[in-house]
């Protein structure tokens, strides 16, 4: 099945990007198809590669650009991402800036969409 | 519009200003409208607040969207529904809310409409997707 | 429809709400901070028990376990993320944020 | 002592666990979402009237205009951020976030 | 500890693990712990569920902190209080709580107290300054 | 009289941030002392100089650095930053990172502390 992913929250702040992660890796593994990954709101700031955790910590900005590097589609919202300080030199690879119309094509073209957030 | 049309619904249950959520979710809604969907908009919970006439911002010292919610009919997002008991239980009535656009032939305004939880319930269950803003 | 709810119903009115809106044959999924509402012995608990009565109650297992539950109110079908995708598959979805 | 308290009561549980630690002579503000609070005719005004009687409660001004609240409840004294410094500088502060 | 030692209390009303305000909170205490101050820790509301036993984050994919707890007596952390109604409302035990230490003469496990509102409010008002996390 | 404030949020998100900015403003109109402001958390987000917010809204990363410029000091986390990707080559003006130690001080010498969160 088409699945889409939307996620409203920051790395490590909240659970959401972690259980959007999760959820994802579980779909892949059975087969699924993702339509697309969209952040939106705080959710912008997972893709940063200026992140550097504790080394026995997981890498939140390295597993999207990971899931980016298999072809799915990771997307994020530029105009919540240029309000919170989020521009193409400090983007991880395989995640794209782009318009609110990527998520429309997600919502429209995903016979699922899960949203995950606060 | 055509049947395979897709019926996509934002429910909104979060108060306006406290957090960005309701006026994010309102640059969603304005974008997706171009497109070929069938939209309709929830207001329940706190987003109920955020349909509340006469929003002023000014000593918060951030802008204010009440306006944009006055051409919300313009855009062709007509269904706009608001939750009834979401509104008594936080002391609102009919009146207190925005006015989304006027009618085309009346000129008498449109605000939106009061459904109670069962309507919202089966709206729901029709949809393709539903996102929560 | 599936409902995923990831608040604590003792801080939030999110899953209250949820079950307001909820039909018969959809399915509840409690994620997040929302598996707190999976607890037995809570002055919250009754709100589950009484959903269960008519709809399927589930509950996501790493996060019932990173909270230390180790007694899930019965009826609740503790599952993991692979069956939270086949909930998804089965089910539209609103999440309750 | 000053409890802020910056939660919508409809959604979250802030306000009443802030009532049950208050002491005699404490002093309420209610802030940005908190502000719901003082509105009038509301499903939780009760908690709010209740304290009334035995605690100052204030709000604040801009985020009472931001919301379009027009009628706070009566004893609610709104105020202005000079205000909230004020009550700051005449007590120790525990923010209910 | 001198007179003029400042009271700072921590109040911990999040639970664990659905944002980290907890973990982050932890790592603020065991810093303050080294500097001159009177400190005590309040876990009242959802916060009682941080000092619950046997959390196991494994699944989830993020790192636990309960052995944190486990040294927070070695830390000169001891004054830590738990509110007893929110225990009670939320299914919790005294056996269910997390051991932050060991007595230095019996060799006994040391958990948090259980205390009630009106002791935490008692000794909220006796601070110099409070850090909710 | 001496008064520290401690801000969770990221800027935009939540009102936190304007709510202290507002309270800063205020207590520094009636000639309070401000012994630091110090960012935690998401709030760590809120002194990045890559944000560009729309032209007709506040600018809330300068906002702190005019504040700074006046003499505050304002204090970034450092932990809390590294985690989030707040480095110092995306500071504005005016603000440090630093350690919780800092926030312990303040907390000990402001005679009044205020958090702004969520």
């Amino acid at each position: 099945m088409k699945l889409a992913v939307l996620i409203y929250e920051g790395p490590y702040n909240h659970e959401a990007s972690d259980s959007a992660y999760n959820f994802v890796e579980a779909a892949l593994e059975k087969g699924h198809e993702i339509r697309g990954i969209f952040f939106y709101h705080d959710g912008v700031y997972n893709v940063t590669k200026l992140m550097d955790p504790p080394q026995d910590d997981r890498h939140i900005s390295k597993r999207w650009s990971e899931l980016g590097a298999k072809g799915i589609d990771i997307v994020v919202c530029i105009a919540a991402a240029k309000r919170r300080g989020i521009v193409d030199d400090v983007l991880v690879d395989n995640v794209r800036i782009s318009g609110l119309g990527q998520l429309t094509m997600m919502a429209i073209e995903a016979e699922r969409m899960v949203v995950f957030g606060d | 519009m055509s049947d395979d049309v897709k019926k996509i619904m934002f429910t909104v249950r979060k108060g306006p200003h406290g957090t960005i959520y309701v006026y994010e979710g309102l640059e969603v809604k304005l974008i997706m409208a171009a497109y070929d969907a069938d939209i309709s908009v929830v207001f329940m919970d706190d987003g109920v607040y955020a349909l509340q006439q006469g929003q002023k911002t000014g000593d918060l010292g951030i802008k204010g969207f009440e306006a944009t919610y006055g051409v919300l009919v313009d855009y062709e997002i007509s269904k706009v529904y608001v939750d009834k008991k979401s509104m008594e239980d936080r002391g609102m009535t009919v009146e207190d809310l925005v006015v989304i656009g006027e009618d085309e032939d009346t000129e008498e305004d449109i605000r939106p409409t009061v459904v109670d939880a069962d309507q919202i319930a089966a709206m729901m269950a029709e949809q393709h997707n539903i996102l929560p803003f | 429809m599936l409902h995923t709810v990831n608040k604590s119903p003792f801080q939030n009115g999110a899953l209250e709400s949820c079950l307001r809106f909820i039909n018969e044959g959809d399915v509840i999924l409690l994620i997040e901070d929302g598996v707190f509402g999976a607890r037995t012995g809570t002055a919250k608990a009754a709100l589950i028990e009484n959903v269960l009565k008519t709809n399927k109650v589930y509950a996501l297992s790493a996060d019932v376990q990173a909270r230390g539950i180790t007694s899930v109110i019965d009826g609740i079908e503790v599952t993991d993320y692979a069956g939270f995708v086949d909930l998804v598959e089965q089910h539209s979805v609103h999440s309750w944020l």
